[in-house]
């Protein structure tokens, strides 16, 4: 048997969080450095995996398949297709630089006692993230995915409640409050979700016999597992839902403003750029295959609500004071160009959807970064305390707008060519919902700029006045974040040539073909 | 050849990256730099044109493939360059205005520490102007579209820390932005029809549409040029963007990105000559925008307001000749480029002026500079001559050209357009005297300012007069060049097509008409501004005067419906989220507290409650057995 | 006489036991009222048995009884040692723990 | 009934009675009961006669080799196929030995071994004057705060009787799931309640709670064994035996040789469905479902901590041991009778459980309530009527079991001057003052909420799937809704732990011996391995799943 490199990309994060943990309190900067080197590592491994991967081989590739519990009939199913790899390598590219980003923000403001050890804890979390993660986007497994699509709430709970961002308004003890809330939304949010999904899966489980994706999704193909419509309209909606408050569409949203306003960048830049792709991902790999019909059932209601979801969180977020909550709308918005592009049924749509969560990935971690480095310079996240950064800290600023720009997908960066992408794919099918979502490029356009201009421009307010522009760590973490942006701007090739096989594949899952072209269909 | 093509846009990117990238260490050479490389693209752009000549005009075009970009099953984009007589027209005209002005900043932007980016940032402009013009595809021109958005915000913006400039930057992106929905609908449109957007089969295909779908995708075009090209109703950005440094103002907002508009409709020919609908509403566009911005350049008094007032009407009389069809086309293009000079003279005068006064914009301010400045007066002053039509000097052929063109539409529409444009030419004649008179002529009206030392205004280095000497020659001659044998006509024929419309009046006719139309706008400007003193502040002014101050009340319109209406909106969405979707979840969350609450109270401690807990619950079991078996 | 008369006692004596208990307050009185159950039980097997005509019942009878003894020895020891550490008997007084 | 029956019922029983076959007893298949016991003795024997220092060590090594030896014995059965193959009915008919029977057994016994372990622990209050105690009373005859109290404390007396009466409660547990007669299930209920009821009030800290506690048990207690009892003798007057078997074959109409005069005796449904309800309430008491749970906050308050732990985990094993056989040998004919109203007591048990849990206070009451809420979802797989039915309910038993040992043992660590500090206010920050306690405890939280990876999302999952496989999916529906409203308050309390500041006059966690530590190991290395690798039990459990009829 091959070397399992799938469950080495998922195993060697999680070791290196059980390690990062058992660093003895003392010594702090060893468990920064050791969770770097184990990111690293593991982008390595991912590296290997996209070198590996054949975009016109097998659909999924690498597989590796072990009896696990076999009354549930449960497998250990691993196997990735292109838009697995695709987010398994954002996934294992961007931890390192959550990593570097976060590199101080868990140090104890006071020495508790001995054996409280925060930021053994902080990164050891961040690294057990990953490896949930990583393995919920290879697993082909349903239970095994299920599992860790819940398992990973536990950490990111911790990271969210345990190590809340320090600049608050209303003082240390207000935020604390805040920030438990915040993590107890977050929680309850999608353990709701994942038990609703529990139900489903378990309904599924009633139906299928087994949960291995593949042979369902085949069953089901070839007709010799068959659904009665409503079983299979239910059990959809189930897992959908789960996925949705993942995602966040609209109206499961709220959680994701709180959470990401009160955790710490890094951590925020988990939750959007890495954890909640889960979500959207497994709408594309589980809602589609396993219940293609009732997909094709809910596609209208679901287009509507990711209309909503774009122009609703825009608008949101022009209306927003508190930077990261801007941010945090602004994902939404992003979420629901996501989503739209899945459901639209094309492979433009598609294709861009995948792409779409590659790149918003870089985009929000860029641009959320630089917003951390800014908040923790200046102790608070009101928009309404900067102004005329660009005069004290002119790169800071300078990476801000290019974030920014990125945010309002501006052509030649990377969002540009998912999000046209998206929104072709969604007008050759609805032309009007196309029509209407491409206003959200205005909007997206007013709350980057009014916080660019807020922010950095105008007189410089004494608050900022003495502030230092961006440390080597800090532009090490922007850099390549930035440069990624333009490469993939410009020649986006290579990921599309992975993704594409596929989305064919999921097109013809769900039976959708592209619709042809007005001049060709009239001859 | 055609591997030249990439190095057009190359040169300029590279200045743009070095230059931003680089850092402090690149401040003392950068302005050089920049200027070395726009200065190369502009070579290269002349050996192209060299190349292009030396070819027979079918075989004029050039395609650069450089790498595919955007593959998706058939939604297929790459990264190409076209070159052809079109294209290159604009790259000569962007490099060279271009280098001019590079060469003209060095001087005037002498002592602003951040030189280095703002020679960043024009570079970055020529590079995505030039991809604009060069693009083989429609997403690719969006590239360039956005870009040249992108430098226009840096620019503006350039003083960011005067909040009036960022505004203004933002406004004129966001502006932007909701010409660029139209741009991207008219890509998804194009897609959906043809299945493609690449120049080539769009075009050519354009025939086998229907009628219905042409017309869609050119409004949605129009659409983008109304933002880009500052068209009424997407014009109010243009007047605020003056807020950047004059150069800018030069050669983004007067020469070059401004007229972006009016490419994008040329370089659509075949798909408005499908749609005639279409080409009304451009013309339509056209006419408005031409009267609005001559009115709002007669009430201005800030120098660069004035001119941009001019500049919307001029690229108004452009996009009104492009609606004309095949008879308009090419002297749209002309006129472009005659105005590319012309303006770009002028603005380049007025930065001067401001420059010898203290950064003063306020004509009001001024009077009588000519002896002060010589130089800028003669430059200035063919410019002058050349925008108002003066005989034989540029602006008279291009825009007589336009104003035949639009008579020869025929019909009462040929009849309306032309007397529009008439006028048009009649009001340009008024405030360009206006501000002809009023800056250089009369007397003195500057003070010395605050703290008592007077401007004493001077003529401005050589670096920036070279550039305005150099386009005062082109305002002159160009013109002439062009017509020459109808040289310009037959160069761009084969891209855009020609026809000779028949004009119900002869040519003669309307040159006299225009001639007379001249006289009488100078005329009454000298009786107003050259016989009478000006006031050094401005009177209060007629009603019709008081709101072409405003923009003709644009901008209120804007603030009030767009603007607060957005406000309200977005601070109700607030409220909503907060309290309708996120207190449903909480309010869940309470409700099972609640019951809680309520519930906990039956556990009250006495064991004899609970033993009746226990005795009910067994007569419910029994009784509900019961009923199980009598159902 | 007919037995199932019997039966409709026992389930009479059962019905004013578990009254007892629900309404009487001093803990003896309840563990009382508790027996008187048992007993109606032990009745119930009794009439039974004899109707069926086997012996289990009234040996079921037997064991009860015993049962009922041993809840006596641990019901009285628990309910003396309240007692004595409460001065009352009174179940209601028992209500430190509630919610 | 007419006259002439009676006369011929009177005739019939004065007929000459055969002869009593003498009782056959399979000593060796009963042989986990019989040491249990017969330890339990000895134990007694040992108050008695061993002088007092040593008692402890003799009582305790005592427990621990019986159990051990029990548990032996168990595997030793079931290894002989006892589970499977050769299961049959063993002593008369009394007692099954099967494999539900000794699965349940099994876990019975080792969860009073990790059980003992907490009972046994002596280190966590401060030494008594020199002589170090557990948390039972000193002298509990002697009245809280008196001057004898005190002499025994100062004497440094210890009730070391809880070990006798902990074998004995281990004994009845161990016969109940096994009974296989109305009678064996009566007596093994007051066997296993009787001494419960006593360690309940033998707390040697909060003495008075205790007192009440055990005072409120048992009157409950007896309150509810009377109705069992009643409900047996109307099992037994509609069928004329005790023996499941002969009950089931009545119930199916099957039976042979019945007196035709008995015609309407026997077979009279409305004595059947009552005695039915009425049993089944007796066990639903012990399983503490809703209505008949209020007993469970209050003594689980009060009663001493190891016992609450002890009593919590092992009486559900064997109570729902008792209603699986007692369901599924005896009434699968009246599935249609019972299930409906199961439906109803699983529904208002899942949901009252969790929903009350929210508002509690105190950290006993709050995993006394959870319980409840569990008992729920198992009542759930019982009404799944199938196979693995009974095989997840053994599973989630035998996870939940050690779960909740677990649970209380570390609550038991949780100490401040008025011993253990139960109000959930005192936790607050305990995940800064001791980190390993707090993640512990979270981890046993996670299993109660389900959280994958946890023996309790494995076993809500069988238990789950099983109920949908078994026709029960609005039930599920429900279940993962409950599940939901409960997750809320088990976060509430790792919310309580790790995100609020300590308080500075915040409990500190006392260092346990080696005993506890063990307890609370297990707990945490079964939930863990029973979430993550549970096939091997579920193996078991599913090899256990068949009642031997």
């Amino acid at each position: 048997m091959s070397f399992p490199l799938l469950t080495a990309t998922a195993a060697l994060p999680a070791l290196g969080a059980v390690a990062t943990a058992a660093v003895p309190a003392s010594r702090r900067s060893a468990a920064k450095w050791l969770a770097l080197l184990v990111s690293l590592a593991t982008l390595a491994l991912a590296v290997v995996v996209l070198v590996r991967f054949d975009p016109d081989g097998a659909r999924y590739q690498l597989t590796e398949s072990h009896a696990w519990i076999k009354n549930f009939g449960v497998r250990y199913e691993l196997g990735v297709d292109g838009i697995g790899v695709a987010l398994l390598a954002l996934t294992a590219l961007l931890i390192p630089f959550v990593v570097l980003a976060g590199w101080n923000d868990a140090d104890p403001l006071e020495t508790g006692s001995r054996r409280w050890r925060p930021t053994q804890g902080f990164f050891a979390l961040i690294l057990a993230v990953e490896a949930m993660v990583i393995i919920s986007f290879e697993a082909t497994d349903v239970f095994l995915f299920y599992i860790f699509f819940e398992a990973m709430l536990i950490p990111m709970y911790f990271l969210i409640g345990g190590f809340g961002d320090r600049a608050h308004e209303h003082g240390e003890e207000a935020a604390a409050t805040q920030r438990s809330y915040a993590a107890v939304k977050f929680l309850l949010y999608n353990l709701v979700g994942g038990l609703i999904m529990l139900a489903a899966v378990i309904g599924l489980y009633a139906v299928a016999g087994n949960f291995s994706l593949t042979e369902i999704a085949a069953a089901r193909a070839n007709g010799s597992l068959h659904m009665a419509t409503s079983t299979e309209r239910w059990l959809f909606l189930g897992f959908f839902f789960a996925f949705a408050v993942k995602a966040p569409l609209w109206p499961l949203h709220t959680w994701l403003p709180n959470a990401m306003q009160e955790s710490t960048a890094p951590v925020a830049v988990l939750i959007t750029a890495v954890v909640d792709k889960v979500g959207t991902f497994a709408m594309l790999r589980f809602c589609l295959q396993l219940f293609p019909e009732a997909s094709r059932w809910a596609t209208p209601v679901i287009l509507v609500l990711a209309l909503i979801s774009i122009v609703y969180g825009a608008l949101l977020a022009v209306g927003q004071r508190d930077i990261k909550r801007l941010v945090a709308y602004a994902s939404i918005s992003h979420f629901g160009f996501i989503i739209l592009g899945i459901f639209a049924m094309t492979s433009q749509g598609q294709s861009g959807a995948t792409l779409y969560m590659v790149n918003h990935g870089l985009s929000t971690a860029a641009l959320m970064l630089v917003a951390g480095f800014l908040i923790t310079r200046r102790g608070s996240r009101l928009i309404a305390d900067y102004g005329g950064v660009q005069k004290v800290a002119p790169v800071l600023a300078g990476t801000f707008l290019i974030g920014g720009l990125a945010t309002l997908s501006l052509p030649g960066l990377a969002p540009f060519v998912s999000e046209f992408l998206v929104l072709v794919g969604t007008f050759a099918r609805y032309p009007v919902i196309g029509i209407i979502a491409t206003f959200g490029i205005v909007l997206a356009a007013l709350y980057t700029l009014v916080l660019y201009q807020r922010t950095m421009t105008g007189p410089v307010k004494p608050a900022v006045a003495s502030m230092p522009d961006l440390k080597a760590r800090e532009l090490l973490v922007v850099g390549p974040l930035i440069v990624l942006l333009i490469l993939l701007g410009v020649y986006p090739k290579p990921v599309t040539d992975i993704v594409n096989p596929a989305v064919k594949q999921t097109m013809s899952d769900v039976h959708r073909t592209d619709p042809k072209p007005a001049v060709e269909a009239s001859k | 050849m055609e591997n030249l093509i990439a190095l057009l846009v190359a040169a300029p990117l590279l200045g743009a990256a070095v230059l931003l990238v680089g850092g402090r260490r690149l401040d003392r050479a950068g302005h050089w730099l920049g200027t070395l490389l726009a200065a190369a693209s502009f070579v290269i752009g002349l050996v192209l044109f060299a190349s292009l000549l030396g070819k027979d005009a079918e075989h004029r075009t050039l395609v650069q493939h450089l790498w595919t970009w955007v593959p998706v099953e058939s939604f297929r984009a790459d990264v190409a360059f076209r070159l052809d007589q079109l294209s290159v027209t604009f790259v000569l005209l962007i490099t060279g205005v271009g280098t001019l002005i590079h060469l003209y900043s060095v001087g005037y932007m002498a002592h602003d520490e951040r030189r280095r980016r703002f020679f960043g940032y024009l570079n970055l402009f020529l590079a995505a102007m030039l991809i604009l013009v060069l693009a083989d595809n429609y997403l690719l021109l969006y590239v360039g579209w956005e870009g040249v958005g992108l430098a226009s915000y840096l620019l503006i913006g350039f003083w960011q820390h005067k909040p009036s400039a960022a505004t203004a930057a933002k406004k004129a992106f966001l502006v932007n932005r909701v010409g660029d929905i139209g741009l991207s609908i008219a890509i998804m449109l194009m897609f959906t029809t043809f299945g493609t957007f690449a120049f080539g089969p769009v075009l050519t295909s354009a025939g086998d549409a229907s009628e219905g779908r042409l017309t869609a995708i050119a409004l949605m075009l129009l659409l983008a040029a109304c933002g880009k090209s500052a068209q009424v109703p997407l014009q109010s950005w243009l007047g605020d963007a003056m807020e950047g440094p004059t150069p800018v103002s030069a050669l983004i907002h007067a020469a070059t990105m401004v007229t972006a508009g009016v490419y994008l409709i040329v370089r659509s020919a075949a798909i408005f000559n499908g749609a005639p609908d279409a080409q009304v509403a451009v013309t339509v566009v056209g006419a408005v925008t031409l009267l609005f911005g001559a009115i709002v350049g007669c009430a201005k008094d800030d120098i660069k307001k004035a001119l941009a007032g001019s500049t919307m009407s001029q690229i108004g009389y452009m996009v009104l000749a492009a609606g004309l069809g095949p008879i308009g086309y090419v002297f749209a293009i002309m006129h472009l480029v005659t105005h590319g000079f012309f303006k770009a003279g002028l603005f380049l005068g007025a930065g001067s002026v401001m420059h010898g006064m203290n950064d003063e914009v306020d004509m009001r301010k001024f009077g009588g500079l000519r002896k002060y400045m010589p130089v800028t007066f003669v430059t200035f002053g063919l410019g002058y001559l050349a925008i108002i039509g003066f005989p034989f000097l540029s602006g008279f052929y291009s825009k007589d050209a336009i104003i035949e063109a639009a008579f020869a539409k025929g019909g009462t529409q040929g009849w309306i357009l032309g007397s529009v444009t008439l006028l048009g030419a009649a009001i340009t004649a008024f405030y360009m005297t206006r501000v002809m008179l009023m800056t250089f002529f009369g007397e003195r009206r500057w003070q010395p300012d605050a703290d008592g030392h007077d401007p004493h205004p001077h003529e401005s280095p050589t670096t920036m007069t070279i550039p305005m000497i150099v386009l005062a020659i082109g305002s002159v001659g160009a013109g002439f060049f062009f017509h020459l044998g109808d040289r310009f006509v037959h160069w761009l024929e084969p891209v855009t097509g020609h026809s000779e419309g028949d004009s119900p009046v002869g040519v003669s006719v309307i040159t006299a008409a225009t001639l007379v139309c001249l006289v009488v706008g100078v005329g009454i400007a000298w009786a107003m501004y050259g016989r009478r003193a000006v006031p050094a502040v401005a009177p209060r002014g007629s009603l019709l005067t008081r709101a072409a101050r405003r923009d003709l009340l644009q901008d209120d319109f804007n603030h009030v419906v767009l603007v607060r209406g957005g406000e309200h909106l977005t601070r109700s969405l607030v409220y909503v989220d907060h309290t309708l979707v996120d207190g449903v979840v909480n309010g869940t969350a309470a409700g099972f507290g609640g019951m809680s609450g309520r519930l906990r109270r039956v556990q009250n401690g006495f064991v004899r409650s609970y033993a009746v807990s226990m005795f009910g619950g067994a007569a419910l079991l029994v009784a509900a057995t019961l009923l199980m078996r009598a159902v | 006489m007919n037995p199932v008369n019997y039966l409709y006692l026992s389930a009479l004596l059962f019905t004013i036991g578990a009254t007892g208990v629900l309404l009487r307050r001093n803990a003896i009185v309840v563990f009382m009222c508790v027996e008187l159950m048992l007993n109606a039980c032990n009745l119930a097997f009794v009439v039974f048995s004899r109707m069926h005509g086997n012996l289990d019942g009234q040996i079921i009878a037997f064991f009860t009884m015993v049962v009922a003894a041993a809840e006596v020895v641990v019901g009285l020891a628990i309910i003396v040692s309240l007692f004595r550490a409460r001065h009352s008997a009174s179940v209601d007084d028992a209500s430190l723990m509630k919610l | 009934m007419s006259a002439t029956a009676v006369h011929n019922l009177w005739t019939t029983a004065a007929d000459p009675i055969a002869k009593i076959p003498a009782p056959k007893i399979e000593y060796g298949q009963l042989a986990p009961v019989l040491i249990v016991a017969g330890a339990a003795l000895v134990g007694v024997l040992v108050e008695a006669f061993v002088p007092r220092r040593s008692r402890y060590y003799t009582q305790v090594f005592v427990s621990v080799v019986a159990l051990c030896a029990a548990f032996a014995s168990v595997v030793a059965l079931a290894a002989d196929g006892y589970g499977t193959t050769k299961a049959h009915i063993a002593a008369m008919g009394a007692v099954a030995v099967d494999g539900p029977a000794l699965f349940l057994q099994g876990t019975i016994l080792l969860a009073a071994l990790v059980g003992l372990f907490t009972f046994a622990e002596r280190r966590l209050d401060p030494e008594a004057h020199g002589s170090r105690v557990d948390s039972f009373a000193a002298q509990a005859a002697s009245v809280p705060g008196s001057d004898s109290e005190k002499a025994a404390v100062k004497a440094g007396f210890t009730t070391t009787e809880v070990f006798p009466l902990l074998l004995f409660a281990v004994a009845g547990m161990l016969v109940f799931p096994a009974a296989d007669d109305l009678l064996t299930l009566f007596i093994a209920l007051e066997v296993l309640s009787l001494p419960l009821y006593l360690l309940c009030a033998l707390a040697r800290r909060k003495r008075l709670m205790s007192q009440e506690a055990a005072v409120k048990y048992f009157l409950l207690g007896a309150f509810a064994s009377a109705f069992t009892l009643f409900g047996i003798a109307l099992l037994y007057g509609y069928a004329g035996s005790m023996s499941y078997a002969r009950i089931a074959q009545v119930v199916d109409g099957t039976a042979t040789g019945l007196d035709p005069a008995l015609a309407d005796t026997t077979g009279n449904d409305a004595l059947l469905l009552i005695g039915m309800a009425l049993i089944v309430m007796g066990l639903l008491f012990k399983v503490g479902a809703v209505p008949f749970h209020m007993w469970t906050p209050d003594v689980y308050q009060g009663a001493p901590t190891p016992v609450t732990g002890f009593m919590a985990a092992a009486t559900k094993v064997a109570a729902f041991g008792a209603l699986l056989r007692l369901l599924y040998v005896v009434l699968p004919g009246l599935r249609w009778d019972w299930r409906p109203v199961m439906w109803g007591v699983a529904i208002v048990t899942m949901l009252g459980g969790a929903i009350v849990a929210i508002t509690q206070t105190d950290i006993k009451r709050l995993l006394a309530y959870s319980s409840v809420a569990h008992a729920g979802f198992i009542l759930a797989g019982v009404i799944a009527t199938n196979r693995d039915g009974v095989s997840s309910v053994l599973f989630y038993l035998a996870g939940y079991s050690f779960v909740t040992i677990g649970a209380f043992a570390v609550v038991t660590l949780v100490r401040d001057a008025g011993g253990e500090a139960t109000h959930l206010s005192k936790w607050a920050g305990l995940g800064r003052r001791s980190p390993l306690v707090a993640a512990v405890f979270a981890v046993f939280l996670l299993a109660f909420a389900g959280i994958p990876l946890t023996s309790g999302f494995s076993g809500k999952f069988a238990v789950f799937s099983a109920a949908a496989n078994g026709g029960a999916a609005p039930l599920v529906v429900i279940g993962v809704i409950s599940s939901a409203i409960a997750a809320f308050f088990y976060i509430r309390v790792i919310v309580l732990m790790f995100f609020s500041e300590p308080r500075p006059d915040g409990p500190t966690v006392a260092v346990p011996s080696p005993l506890t530590m063990t307890a609370i190991a297990v707990g945490v290395a079964v939930t863990v391995v029973l979430g993550v690798a549970p096939q091997y039990f579920l193996d078991l459990a599913n090899q256990a799943s068949v009642f031997v009829r």
